[in-house]
Parts: C-alpha cells; sequence; structure tokens
C-alpha cells in the first residue's frame, strides 16, 4: 500500500510546517501588537541574548528527548557549572581554564547522567529527578560555603555578550549539532533508539555506548549554556539554572519535537521552538499585556501549538 | 438660549480639557510631563505588591506616569536581566527594582540604553557590600529606600523590652544567613546585649536564656526546633516569620509561644495578633509603600532634567519608617488606616498632588532632605 | 517507556517459598516493613551516636513522621494511579494547588467546616482532572504532552483566582484540621481505600489494567477506552483532591507559574516508584505508604542532626534514592548469577 | 445450498488513493469452511476485518443472516454472531486468564460496579473446559501460558454460542501441531452445527485439507472460487498460485537443485553449550551452506538462534565465528553476523522510520568509520537493496510502516545484504509472507549460498526446510532430535515423528 510521495513529504513534514508557522505568527502577531517594538534593534539585541542559551541547551536536549529520554536535572546542572566557572575562573584568573573544567566536569557528569538513566531501569524523568536532587544539593551547598547570595566574577566576559558573538555561538552549536545529528552515527542512532531500541540493539548499535555519548553531548552543550550564561550577568547565585528544564521542555514541544523521540525529531525544533519561547514572553510585555495574564496568554498558545502539532487522529488514545 | 450658551460653554472646557492631554493640569500653575517607568517587583503576589499598585494607580494621574510592572527573582540574575531587558524595550524610561541580584549587570545594561534605575524596600546589601561604586557610584543609578530601616537594632530593643517586661525567660532567635541579611544578625546580637544587661542585674530566678541563632536557609523553620528546646516559651524569628516560622509552629501545635518577627503579611499574622486569633503574634515590622515617592521623584527629576539642589553627589540608600506593631492598638491602627493593609489609595499618607509637589522638576522649593523626611513620617504613629 | 519488569519478577520469585501459611505471612510481613524499619534503625544509632534523644518513639517526632507520611503518601498514589496505567500526569501539582487554592479560600470566605473543605478539595479534584482526561481524550494528544499543557492552563489560572493572592490558612486551626494528627488519617485512609478499591475490585479499575497492558488489544477486545480514562482520571482527582487538602492545610500556597508545580509533583513520585519494590509482596499501594513513612523518617531523622535542609540533605537523599535503585536494579542480575551457579553446581555433582 | 449466512455485495474500500478492494462480491452459506488466499495486500484481511466490525467500507453493503450487516465496532459483531480472531497476539498480559476472557463484559459478574473474581474464575474455567482446554485456569497469570496457550485463550474469547460464523485470520501460524488440530477440530464442529468459518492462511496445505470452498484474491478482487472438487483435483496447487500471482510461477518455488555439498570451512561453531535449557549443544556451519532448525515452537530452536547472535546467557561452552568468540550482538554484527528476527515489527524494523534508515542502520558503524557519514553513500546502499529485492515503494524515504508485510520482510532482509554479513541467522523468514515474495525470498536465499555465505534458518515450516535446507536439523527439547541431509526424497512425514 505505497502512498504517493507528495502525500509523505508533507506527511512527515507538517509539524515542522506547523511549528515554522506558530514562529511565524507569533512574530506577525507581536509585530502588530507591540506597534512595532518588536523589531526595535535593542529588542532584536536582547532576543538574541535571551533566545542563546535556550538555543543552545536545547539542541543538546534534542539528542537526549530523540531516545524518547527526558531530563529535568539540567536546571541544576546550568546552576552548579555556572557557579564552577565563576569560581575556578577567579581562583586561577584563567578563563580558559575555568572553561576547560566545567567542559570536563560536565562531559564526566554526562558520563553519570547517562550510565543511570541507562542502568537503572527506570523512566529517565525518575533518575533525573535523582540527579536533580544530588546537582541542586551541590549548587545550594556551594552557595551555603561560600556563604553569598551571588558569585561574581572578577574578570568582565564582555565579549560573550555582544549580539554577534552570541548569534555566532548559537550557529556554531547548530553547525555542530546538524552535523553530529545528520552525518554521524550518534545522532542516527539516537534516533533509531527512540524509534525501536530492540530493532536498533539487535542493528548491532552498541545503544549503551550511543546513549551515553547522547548525554555527553548534553553535558557539553550545558557547560557551553553555563558560559553564555554567566556571560549575561557576570555573576550566579543559587537560584540560577532554576526553571531552565521546564522551559526547554515547553520550547521544544513548541518546536515540534515529539517527546517520545523518534524519526521525527529535528535540531530545527530546539531553534524554532526556542525564539518562539523568547519572542513569547518578550512580545506579551512590550504589547503591555499584564503580568497576571501573561501566563493565562502563553498556556493558551502553548495549547494550541501542541494541538496542531502533536494530535493523533486516529487509533487508540496516544500515551 | 442661556442654557444652550451655558452647555457650549462647558462643552468647550470638556474639549479643552481634554485637549491638554498629556500635559496633565491641576493647581493651576504645575505643568507634568509624561513617563513611562517600569515596576520590577521580586514578586507578583502578596499583600505589599497590592499596596503598590494601589499606591502608583493613585499617582498615575497626578504624577502622569505610566507604570509597566515586571517580576523580578531574588535569587536568580539572568530572570532579573531579562525582565529589565523586557522592560527597557517596551518603551520605559525608568525602572524602579526591588530585587539586588545581578544589579552591576543590570546597571551595565541601562546605562548602555540610557535608562535610569532606582531601588526600592530593598537595602541592596548586596551591591552595598560588594558592588558599591559599580551600582551606588553609576549616574544610572539614582539611589534606594530600605524597607524600613537598614539597621533594625531599635526593633530588637524594642522586642527585648517587651520581652523582660513580660517575663519570658527562654528566648529562641531565628534569622536568615548572615550573608544575605547581616541588619538579621546584628539586630540579633543587639537583642543579646539588651537581655545580657538585664541579666546581669537581674536576680537567678529571673535571669533571661537566648538560645544561640536558628539560622533558616530560606526555607521553613524544622519540627525538630521545637524538640531541641522544648523550654522555650518566646520566639523572636528576625527572619520571615509568618512565611517561614509560623506555620511550623501551627503544624507542631506550638502557637502558645509568643512569636516577635519581621515582614508583616497582613494575613495570618494580623488575624492571630495581640489578643486575636490565637494570640501567637506578639510584634511584627513592616514598611510602607509609599516609601516608593524616594526613588520615584528622584526618577521623575532625573527624566525631567532638574534636580534638588540639595541632592547628594553619590546616590544614596535611605532608610524609610518602619510600621512597627507591638500592640493590638497598633495593629487595630494600621488594620484601620495603612495604606498597606487596606489596598486603598484613600488610606495614602499622600495624595497625588503632594507627590507632585515633592519632585523638584514640578516644584521648585521642593528639597531632598523634605522628601527624605516625608518618607521617615510613614509610621504606625504617623497614621491619620 | 514507564513498564518496570523487575518487580514483577521480584514479586514472583518471592511468592510462596514456605508452604506454611501462616510462616508466609509473617516473611511476608518482615520483608514488606523492611524499609522503613531498616532507616528508623540507622537514623536511631546515628541520632544517639549525635546526643539526640528524642528520636525514638515520642509524640512529637511520630506526629512530624506521620504527617509528613500522610501528605506524601497521598499524593504518591494519585500519581501512582496514573502511572500505573500508563500515563505520566504532569498536571497533578497543579491539580493539587488550584483546588486547594479555590477550596480553601471558599471554605474561609464562606466560613465553612473542615469537612466542607474537604469535599470541596475532592470535588475541585475530580473536576479538574476529569476535565484534563476530556481534553486528552478529544485533543488525543500524547498524554505527557497533553498534561504539561494542562498543567501550564491550570497554573495561569491561580494568578486569576482570588486576587492571585493563593491560599493561606494554616493558621485556620479548625479548617486545618484534615492536615494535622490525628485527622490527617482520614485522608490517607480515604485515599487507601479508593485506590485499593478502585483498582482491583471494581470493573472499571480492572478495565484499566487491561488498557494499561495491552491498550490495543483492550480495545479491540471491548473495553471502551475513552470512558475508562475518564473514570481514571476521575479517581485520580479524587486522591489529588485529597492530597490537596493535606497541602492547603499545611502549606503557604502561592500562585504557580513556568511548571514550578510539576516539582510539587516529583516531591511525591519517588515513594510512587519505591511503593512498587516495597509493595511487591503485598500491593503497590502499601509499598507506597511505607516507602512515604520511610522517607518521612529519613527526613525527620536529618533534622534532627541539623541536615533537614539545604544543600546537604538534598544530596543525602538524592544519593540515597539511587543506592536504593542501583541496588533494585542489580536484583534481578544477581537472581539469574545465582541460578546460574545453582546450575553450574548441580552440573558438576551430576558429574 | 444451504442458506446463506453472509453476502458481501459491491463493497470498496480505499485508503486514501490507494483501492484496497474493488466491488468484490463474496457469499458464505452455512455449514462452509471458506477458504480465502491471496498475497499479502490482495485484500482479503480488510474483508474480514470489515465484515467483522474494525473499520468501515467505503461504499458496497453487507447482510448478515438476512438482515442489512453495519456494525461498529469488534465487540459489537461479536455480540451478533461475527467474531474474529487475529493473526497478532490479542491477549493482554500480566493479567489473569479470566480477566483476559472477559474482558469488556465485567458487568456480568459484578455488583454495584464490583467485581465477584471467583464467579469470573469458576465461569472462566467452564468455559475453557468447553473448548477442551482443561491445562488452562481462569485465575493464572496469563505470562505462566506460552504464545500459543494464549491464542487458544483468544480463541475461547471469541467463540460463544451465539457466533455464527467465526473468522480465523493467519491464526495458525502461531499454533503448534496440537493447538492447530484443536482449531481444526473446533472449526470443522461449527461447520457441522450449521454455522460458517472464514479461514484465512498463507498455508497451502492447509487450506487445502480444512476448506469446503476456497476464494482467491489479487489486487483487492475476486480471481477464482473453487469448490471442494475443484480443490481437490490435480494441478489444483498450481492453478491457484497462477490465481493468486496472476502469474505462472512453475516448479521453481524452492531451490531447485539436490546438491548439499558446501566448503569445508567452519564459519560457526557451538561447542558444547549448555544454558539453563539447553545442555551440550553441538553445531557447526560452513561457508555456503543452509543448516535448517526445525521443530515445534517450543523447542529451543528460537533460543539456538539468539545464542549464535550473542544473545542470552550460557553457562559452559563456547559460541565462536571462525574460531573466536561471540559476546554480544554488538560483537556479532562486528563479526558479520546478521539476525533477522521472527518478530519482524518490534525487533527486525523500525516500522516508524523511512526504508533507507532501516537499510543502512547495521552499516553505519562501517560508513561512519571517519565519523562523516556521506548521506550519497546512504542513499546509494538504499537504492541498491530497493531494486535488487525488489521493494515496492516510492522512495527510500518511504516509512516502512506504509509498506506490505511481504516488503517490510525483504527490508528485513536488505539490512544485512548491504551490511555484507557473511552468516546470516533467520528465524521464520517467510513468517506472514506471500507466495510472491517467498519466492523471491528462497532464491535471494540460494544466491546468498552461491554467495558462499553461511545461512541459519529456523522455521516452523517443514516444507520449506526440506526445499531449502542443505541440513537439517529437527529439535526437540531443547535437544538435537534427528539430523537429515538434503534429498529429493525427504518427506515431511519422515520429519515430523521426530518432532512430536
Amino acid at each position: 500500500m505505497g502512498k504517493t510521495i507528495k502525500n509523505t513529504w508533507f506527511q512527515t513534514h507538517l509539524t515542522d510546517l506547523l511549528s515554522y508557522a506558530g514562529l511565524l505568527l507569533c512574530i506577525v502577531v507581536f509585530s502588530i501588537l507591540s506597534k512595532g517594538k518588536l523589531w526595535s534593534a535593542y529588542n532584536l539585541g536582547i532576543l538574541v541574548q535571551q533566545t542563546c542559551v535556550y538555543a543552545i541547551l536545547a539542541m543538546g536536549a534534542i539528542f537526549i528527548y530523540s531516545m524518547g529520554y527526558m531530563d529535568i536535572s539540567l536546571g541544576a546542572q546550568l546552576g552548579v557549572y555556572c557557579l564552577l566557572l565563576i569560581l575556578i575562573t577567579n581562583a586561577s584568573g584563567s578563563l580558559v581554564l575555568g572553561f576547560c573544567s566545567i567542559l570536563a566536569i560536565a562531559i564526566v557528569c554526562g558520563l553519570i547522567n547517562g550510565y543511570v538513566s541507562v542502568k537503572l531501569g527506570l523512566p529517565s524523568i525518575v533518575t533525573s529527578i535523582f540527579l536533580n536532587a544530588v546537582f541542586g544539593g551541590a549548587q545550594m551547598l556551594i552557595m551555603e560555603r561560600l556563604g553569598t547570595n551571588s558569585v561574581s566574577m572578577t574578570t568582565k566576559l564582555k565579549f560573550f555578550k555582544q549580539m554577534p558573538v552570541m548569534l555566532a555561538a548559537i550557529v556554531i552549536i547548530a553547525v555542530i549539532s546538524v552535523f553530529l545529528y545528520q552525518f554521524t552515527q550518534l545522532g542516527k542512532h539516537a534516533k533509531g533508539i527512540g524509534a525501536n531500541e530492540t530493532a536498533t540493539s539487535i542493528s548491532g548499535v552498541n545503544t549503551t555506548k550511543w546513549k551515553v555519548l547522547a548525554y555527553v553531548f548534553f553535558g557539553f552543550c550545558i557547560a557551553v549554556g553555563a558560559l553564555f550564561l554567566t556571560a549575561r550577568t557576570n555573576s550566579a547565585g543559587k537560584g540560577t539554572g532554576a526553571g531552565y528544564a521546564m522551559d526547554i521542555m515547553v520550547s521544544l514541544l513548541l518546536g515540534g519535537m515529539p517527546l517520545s523521540g523518534g524519526m521525527r525529531s529535528k535540531i530545527s525544533a530546539a531553534l524554532v521552538g526556542s525564539f518562539t519561547y523568547v519572542i513569547l514572553a518578550n512580545g506579551l510585555i512590550l504589547s503591555g499585556v499584564n503580568t497576571t495574564l501573561i501566563y493565562i496568554i502563553k498556556a493558551i498558545v502553548f495549547m494550541a501549538v501542541i494541538l496542531m502539532t502533536c494530535r493523533k487522529p486516529s487509533g487508540v488514545l496516544p500515551r | 438660549m442661556k442654557k444652550l450658551l451655558a452647555l457650549l460653554l462647558a462643552l468647550v472646557m470638556v474639549v479643552s480639557v481634554s485637549a491638554v492631554g498629556s500635559a496633565n493640569a491641576f493647581a493651576d500653575d504645575v505643568k507634568t510631563t509624561h513617563h513611562k517607568i517600569g515596576i520590577a517587583h521580586y514578586t507578583d503576589a502578596g499583600k505589599a505588591v497590592d499596596a503598590i499598585r494601589a499606591f502608583l494607580d493613585g499617582i498615575s494621574g497626578p504624577m502622569n506616569l505610566e507604570f509597566v510592572y515586571a517580576t523580578l527573582s531574588t535569587y536568580d540574575e539572568a530572570t532579573n536581566l531579562t525582565a529589565m531587558q523586557n522592560l527597557i524595550s517596551s518603551g520605559c524610561e525608568g525602572i524602579l527594582m526591588s530585587a539586588d541580584m545581578g544589579t552591576p549587570a543590570i546597571l551595565e545594561e541601562c546605562e548602555s540604553a540610557g535608562v535610569y534605575v532606582a531601588g526600592f524596600l530593598c537595602d541592596y546589601n548586596q551591591s552595598y557590600w560588594t558592588a558599591n561604586e559599580e551600582v551606588f557610584g553609576n549616574e544610572y543609578f539614582l539611589g534606594t529606600v530600605c524597607d524600613g530601616h537598614a539597621d533594625i537594632g531599635f526593633y530588637a530593643e524594642d522586642v527585648a523590652a517587651q520581652v523582660i517586661a513580660n517575663g519570658y525567660k527562654h528566648i529562641g532567635v531565628v534569622i536568615f544567613p548572615e550573608y544575605a541579611y547581616p541588619n538579621q544578625a546584628a539586630a540579633s546580637r543587639v537583642f543579646r546585649e539588651k537581655i545580657d544587661e538585664f541579666n546581669a542585674t537581674a536576680a537567678d530566678a529571673d535571669k533571661i536564656e537566648v538560645y544561640e541563632d536558628q539560622v533558616l536557609n530560606f526555607s521553613p523553620l524544622e519540627a525538630t526546633y521545637f524538640s531541641n528546646y522544648p523550654e522555650m516559651d518566646c520566639l523572636f524569628s528576625i527572619a520571615a516569620g509568618a512565611g517561614m516560622v509560623y506555620p511550623t509552629m501551627v503544624a507542631n501545635g506550638k502557637t502558645n509561644i509568643p512569636l516577635y518577627t519581621s515582614g508583616f503579611e497582613g494575613t495570618d499574622d494580623a488575624d492571630n495578633f495581640g489578643s486575636s486569633g490565637n494570640g501567637c503574634f506578639k510584634g511584627t515590622l513592616c514598611s510602607t509603600a509609599e516609601a516608593m515617592v524616594y526613588p520615584l521623584c528622584l526618577m521623575v527629576d532625573k527624566l525631567n532634567g532638574t534636580g534638588y539642589a540639595d541632592l547628594p553627589e553619590k546616590a544614596e540608600r535611605v532608610d524609610c519608617s518602619a510600621l512597627e506593631i507591638l500592640s493590638d492598638e497598633d495593629m487595630a491602627k494600621v488594620k484601620e488606616r495603612a495604606l498597606y493593609y487596606s489596598a486603598d489609595f484613600a488610606d495614602s499618607f499622600l495624595s497625588g498632588e503632594e507627590v507632585v509637589q515633592l519632585c523638584a522638576s514640578y516644584n521648585s522649593d521642593a528639597t531632598y532632605a523634605n522628601l527624605v523626611d516625608v518618607i521617615n513620617h510613614m509610621g504606625v504613629a504617623d497614621l491619620k | 517507556m514507564l513498564r518496570l519488569p523487575f518487580p514483577t519478577i521480584i514479586a514472583m520469585e518471592l511468592t510462596m517459598k514456605n508452604k506454611n501459611k501462616a510462616l508466609e505471612v509473617l516473611r511476608r510481613f518482615f520483608l514488606t516493613i523492611l524499609f522503613p524499619l531498616a532507616i528508623f534503625l540507622v537514623m536511631l544509632v546515628i541520632t544517639r551516636s549525635k546526643g539526640i534523644t528524642y528520636f525514638d518513639f515520642t509524640w512529637e517526632m511520630w506526629r512530624t513522621v506521620l504527617v509528613n507520611t500522610s501528605s506524601t503518601a497521598v499524593a504518591a498514589l494519585a500519581i501512582w494511579l496514573q502511572i500505573k496505567n500508563g500515563r505520566f500526569d504532569f498536571s497533578g501539582g497543579s491539580v493539587m494547588v488550584l483546588s486547594a487554592i479555590v477550596a480553601g479560600n471558599l471554605a474561609m470566605r464562606q466560613g465553612l467546616s473542615p469537612v466542607a473543605y474537604l469535599l470541596i478539595c475532592v470535588a475541585m479534584g475530580a473536576i479538574l482532572s476529569t476535565l484534563t482526561g476530556v481534553v486528552y481524550i478529544v485533543g488525543r494528544l500524547p498524554i505527557m504532552i497533553c498534561t504539561i499543557g494542562m498543567a501550564l492552563v491550570y497554573e495561569s489560572v491561580t494568578y486569576l483566582v482570588f486576587d492571585a493572592k493563593g491560599l493561606n490558612m494554616m493558621s485556620n486551626t479548625k479548617l486545618t484540621a484534615f492536615g494535622r494528627m490525628p485527622l490527617i488519617l482520614v485522608p490517607i485512609l480515604l485515599a487507601l481505600a479508593i485506590f485499593l478499591v478502585y483498582c482491583y475490585l471494581t470493573v472499571p479499575g480492572q478495565r484499566s489494567k487491561l488498557l494499561s497492558n495491552n491498550q490495543q488489544s483492550a480495545v479491540n477486545i471491548g473495553v471502551k477506552e475513552a470512558r475508562n480514562v475518564l473514570q481514571t482520571f476521575f479517581v485520580c482527582g479524587l486522591l489529588l483532591g485529597l492530597a490537596s487538602t493535606i497541602y492547603g492545610s499545611n502549606n503557604t500556597v502561592a500562585p504557580q507559574a513556568g511548571l514550578s508545580t510539576a516539582n510539587t509533583l516529583f516531591a511525591n513520585i519517588i515513594p510512587a516508584y519505591m511503593g512498587l519494590f516495597i509493595g511487591a509482596l503485598s500491593t503497590d499501594a502499601i509499598g507506597v505508604l511505607l516507602a512515604s513513612l520511610g522517607m518521612a523518617i529519613l527526613n525527620y531523622g536529618l533534622s534532627c542532626i541539623g541536615l533537614g535542609s539545604g544543600g546537604w540533605q538534598s544530596i543525602i537523599v538524592g544519593v540515597f534514592m539511587l543506592a536504593f535503585y542501583t541496588l533494585m536494579a542489580q536484583l534481578p542480575l544477581w537472581k539469574a548469577a545465582a541460578a546460574k551457579r545453582k546450575r553450574l553446581k548441580n552440573e558438576v555433582n551430576a558429574a | 445450498m444451504a442458506e446463506i449466512l453472509l453476502e458481501i455485495k459491491k463493497m470498496s474500500k480505499n485508503f486514501g488513493p490507494i483501492v484496497a478492494l474493488k466491488e468484490v462480491d463474496l457469499t458464505v452459506r452455512r455449514g462452509e469452511i471458506h477458504g480465502l488466499i491471496g498475497e499479502n495486500g490482495s485484500g482479503k484481511s480488510t474483508i474480514t476485518s470489515i465484515a467483522a466490525g474494525m473499520q468501515p467500507a467505503s461504499s458496497g453493503e453487507m447482510f448478515f443472516k438476512g438482515q442489512p450487516w453495519k456494525p461498529d465496532s469488534m465487540v459489537h459483531a461479536q455480540a451478533q454472531g461475527m467474531s474474529m480472531i487475529l493473526q497478532e497476539a490479542n491477549t493482554i498480559p500480566n493479567c489473569t486468564v479470566a480477566e483476559n476472557l472477559f474482558a469488556g463484559q465485567e458487568d456480568r459478574f459484578s455488583r454495584f460496579g464490583f467485581v465477584n473474581a471467583r464467579k469470573m474464575n469458576r465461569e472462566a474455567d467452564a468455559l475453557l473446559a468447553k473448548f477442551g482446554l482443561k491445562h488452562i485456569h481462569g485465575r493464572d497469570n496469563i505470562n505462566n501460558y506460552g504464545f500459543e496457550d494464549r491464542k487458544l485463550v483468544e480463541i475461547a474469547r471469541a467463540v460463544t454460542d451465539e457466533t455464527e460464523i467465526l473468522v480465523v485470520d493467519e491464526t495458525t501460524t502461531a499454533l503448534s501441531f496440537e493447538g492447530r488440530e484443536i482449531l481444526y477440530k473446533l472449526m470443522h464442529d461449527m461447520a457441522a452445527k450449521g454455522k460458517a468459518i472464514i479461514f484465512i492462511s498463507h498455508d497451502m496445505d492447509e487450506i487445502l485439507q480444512q476448506c469446503t470452498v476456497l476464494t482467491v484474491l489479487r489486487d483487492g478482487e475476486i480471481r477464482g472460487t473453487l469448490n471442494r472438487e475443484q480443490m481437490t483435483a490435480p494441478g489444483a496447487v498450481s492453478e491457484i498460485r497462477k490465481l493468486m500471482v496472476g502469474r505462472d510461477i512453475g516448479d521453481k518455488f524452492y531451490r531447485s537443485d539436490y546438491d548439499p555439498s558446501c566448503s569445508d570451512e567452519v564459519v560457526l561453531s557451538f561447542e558444547q553449550v549448555t544454558t539453563a535449557q539447553i545442555k551440550d549443544f553441538n553445531l557447526e556451519i560452513h561457508a555456503g551452506e543452509i543448516v535448517g532448525l526445525g521443530g515445534l515452537s517450543g523447542c529451543g530452536m528460537h533460543e539456538i538462534g539468539r545464542l549464535a547472535f550473542g544473545v542470552g546467557d550460557i553457562d559452559s561452552g563456547h559460541v565462536k565465528l571462525r574460531g573466536e568468540d561471540i559476546k554480544d550482538s554488538v560483537d556479532a554484527v562486528g563479526k558479520g553476523i546478521g539476525y533477522i528476527s521472527k518478530n519482524r515489527d518490534l525487533e527486525a524494523v523500525i516500522l516508524e522510520a523511512p526504508i533507507g534508515v532501516n537499510i543502512v542502520q547495521p552499516s553505519l558503524r562501517d560508513l561512519g568509520k571517519n565519523v562523516f557519514i556521506r548521506p550519497s553513500e546512504e542513499r546509494k546502499m538504499t537504492r541498491e537493496q530497493i531494486d535488487l529485492l525488489a521493494i515496492k515503494c516510492a522512495n527510500g524515504s518511504q516509512w516502512v510502516n506504509t509498506l506490505s508485510g511481504g516488503n517490510k520482510q525483504k527490508v528485513s532482509f536488505a539490512k544485512w545484504i548491504a551490511k555484507g554479513s557473511s552468516f546470516i541467522i533467520m528465524d521464520c523468514p517467510t513468517r506472514g509472507v506471500d507466495i510472491g515474495v517467498k519466492q523471491a525470498m528462497y532464491q535471494l536465499i540460494t544466491d546468498m549460498k552461491r554467495e558462499s555465505k553461511a545461512i541459519l534458518m529456523i522455521s516452523e515450516e517443514l516444507a520449506e526446510l526440506i526445499g531449502m535446507a542443505d541440513r537439517m536439523i529437527i529439535m526437540k527439547d531443547f535437544q538435537v532430535a534427528k539430523e537429515f541431509t538434503r534429498s529429493p526424497e525427504l518427506t515431511e512425514a519422515d520429519i515430523i515423528e521426530y518432532m512430536i
């Protein structure tokens, strides 16, 4: 029962088109409502700045979500890495050393994270709750030990705060992600694992190895995200990173990423999603919407998007 | 015919009045200029929020100001920066903020965008100790008014006096970590000094024991605290007691222990104060929303390009009156007449016109000293 | 994704080793209470060595422990009911928060009795949860995505009702009776009863079991899925309502945003999963209860030695749970290894 | 002629632009065992699924017991007397047998919404006894029973006193000898009582033995209807095949040669392999050799297949490929072993993925040696395999779940051909595949042999083993019962006695 080419193409790309349409609609609506403020040079700059960290994290998260895995320890990890970046850089006086250290730590944590998720035989979201407790505890502990609300970096990260640099970072990470995702075993196996782990394993794929590697890349992205998050304010505290795990999840869904992973996963979901997410928040404020109404509007937009992109029209109720 | 003329005249007047539009006119000669001010507060719910909104709504007409609200975080710098950026983007010329997280980065951002910042109900302790030059020395930071007094030793003294007068013998003290709230640790020391003074002269049987400080890591008091000190008969929670301590007392049936605290929330602490409710709360402390006139006037003047003749060179943090509630009468007064409690602009210490008169740009006689004086006359005793 | 094979295996391996019925019951009883008992003993030793005397059988301690147990267990049962039926419900936390806010404020404004408060909570929970179910069925969205959306919606509603003041009624000793000992046992017993009766005795409960184990077949055979999903969401709503009764009584509830209610939920999800192992020899509901009890004792003990909050507490609890599950994940492997050793030994003997 | 029970008039069914049925007329009378045969996608399952209420027709009419017939669900159809047993497993794990039997009808055993489990178990036992399934008990967890018993439970669930027509859709492939006997007996009993059976099977012998009427379908149209006499006439088999495939496929169905010779090179060896169930198993497979492994479904042959792929726990002994131990499936694939699982949709292919992704998957480790995987190479590999195996599809980016069963199976073959595996384990390679594809598969396997690949072919169809294998190993109770060498004289009857 073969279907025509056109039909298949349309079906596979329908969710992409819808999420692009969502972003476009957001832009158009807020351009009008904000009376053009959305497009002011200043606003474009802060949009890039605000999206940068989300986009980098979301692209790393795609590798995890592709496998049908979820992670809520992201925020606490981000917080810990930001703190460590500042502390190590302050102690050694070298940003390079600071960044390399957190990169190394992030990769090791990624390994641990991956093995825990794979080996415990629990839904990954549950294992990530454990890790969230550990990372969150570490973050609190560091702040308790420091005895301060917020630590600042002595060397200013001005360079990483510039809009062209942030834009370049998004592009570079996007290029790396797309390369890994489309043209190496990592991305292909991540999708394969999400679509059918048994079949992938029987095809001779070392699923444990690739799962762990996916987590390692995720860790890499968190470390890079931590650098840019720190650069924004030059400081970090006990609340740094809080809420990011959920924000990323919502962003990915807005970008049309299926939570079950598999072949419909795509890097563009991270970019489209994080931009939609940030423009939504920014646009609502620019349009002068009452703060208490912002939440309900965001919720309704989210429902509308998922009803368009995630609806399974036939068969049993989707799990 | 006369009637028709009168009607026409009235119509012309209405039109002309509305035609003045943005340049709002009242009291004959004062012409105010329209400004858009961002209000970034660290929370988006609660008594203080309602009071702030009521006050700002009340003065927005006479002051010819438009307010845009945003919510800050007290522990995440990036959230605050994002909120401030969005406010700048939406066209705010100046922003008042009540959280001190990531302030240096925020000022940097505002400086480059040419937007002024001032603080309210926040002592900017973090910046005050670690980034003073960067924040208080920045020309785009206009100063801040504390949530009451930066030093709350006076309250500790008053509580100590009450403790002695009421004959409590075993006192627990709860504070937030010193790094975040050094004034609470200081207040605890003042409290101990006062008690020690009393103990020096008191008979052995009357001596008061003060337990060591219990430090709350911004999470509620644990039940085991009461097991540790079963004899405790009075609790002085300098840390926000209504939210962090009282719930634990209720859960453990310890509301018989009198509680002195700070940070009046106008909920349980109002209902159970003194002789009402379970009477657990014996004293509390807060400051009023009207103290916002300090940063607001500085901001409006700055935006209008004027300033007080006696304006200090460097931005200051100033104290304002605290609503110190230590008796049923105090509480009754606050409940009845304070804007903080009623969120009714009619209860405000200042009318819109009075606020206009506080600004140098609208009243050439206005002085900085007067402004500071005004916000220091907003205590319980001043409630009309 | 949500199926766990091990506990079933453990249960099958551990069942009926003894022919003697009384002995068997005793053995099961002991193994079942082993978890909280072990934690109690370990914490007892630790606290005693630190010179703390009130960690044993003091009323203060058990009042706190039981209150914490109940509040965790009721919420955990509600979450577990959904997970058990193959659905991961992100909106549970927001249903809890919103029900508590609405019911609490209504009860305070109208001067209602605590029973009325409980009933409104339960009714609100049931209505909101059923609404989630309706959206799930009509919208035909994957369950996690759908419940994330509904959680966002319910959270945003917390800003729109009662002037965004949330709920603050802890001090209302009359209304919060169900949040304290001894009446807190009412919601937990009700929750246990509802859970057990629904899952093990009723027609819809049995049908949801069929659906969770093989959705497609069950539908083919003739189980009406939509109706059953609604029934399960309704019952889950009742449990969430009971959880919100306790939650509203013991917490200052602020309006929520940004899926923060999911964390309220996750705080209770660990006992839900632990319950599966601990209840392997009884039923999952008992397991959830005992797991909550164990965690409450652990937390109380930590608080006794000054680690009740802050970084160390979080790390200790996180590592403890990791260790618990690592151990559990090894059990089937150990069993297989033991069986292999036994076979090899027999072979040698035979040779 | 007996009374007409079910009459289908001008029934058509479209899936979008694809026409699955074209104005089909079908009449089923009382007492008939009405066989339906045709290649995959010929529409036989579509007819029965419409009649049994699983999906609606696009156009046309149906009459059941003389009344217009439009069932809205399987449940509704079953209540009216039209029951269906599906090919796929349709029992629910982790539940008791009784719960499975009475799913959807719990109300019969409940009062005020509470289920009376005891009563339910009692009735379940009574029901099972009626079908001669005394070894299955209502209160037991269904997991305790094998695939076959579960299928029998399904039969007991589907057939009630009210059942007038029973549709048996490719059920027998799942059943062993005994299971089939139970089902055949049930079918004939029902037919004798004046009820009717619609019997769908790929097994020509089975059809010829059991059915009283046979309808052949191809491309959604009825190509012929044969009565008992026509079916038993000499040459009927090739005639039926011709109707099914639309061309004469002649005698070249299996391998035509009877030369069992192969290279001396041992590719795979089992050396004294002992597991929890298997004891001291020895086997050598040579390059260019097709080793057939046969037996009843629980005899251990599938386990041998998995062990050869490095999956499973070995107590002692070795499984070696060219003298090297196989550690796990990753190692096995690396060493050049391919495995085609019996459970095609869950293990052999990724349904929710393009054909290309599936074909390339095992080869990714080679393509990605230097990290970068060239899309052009992937496309080339995909195209080559699609052409080689004549997979019917628009292109390589079409998703596998839109393919017919036979084409899905071709994809699972293509994976290993593309990978260039030198030893391929095929567990039931032609299960649920129609004759046309089957023939192509056999040709393919023969070609593989010629390329001196080693093949372990595990099958429940003896005819296939006889037709293809150089050496046949029949297993029983996890042990080798008998070994046969390829010969034209070998018949199924010779072998069966060693299986049971």
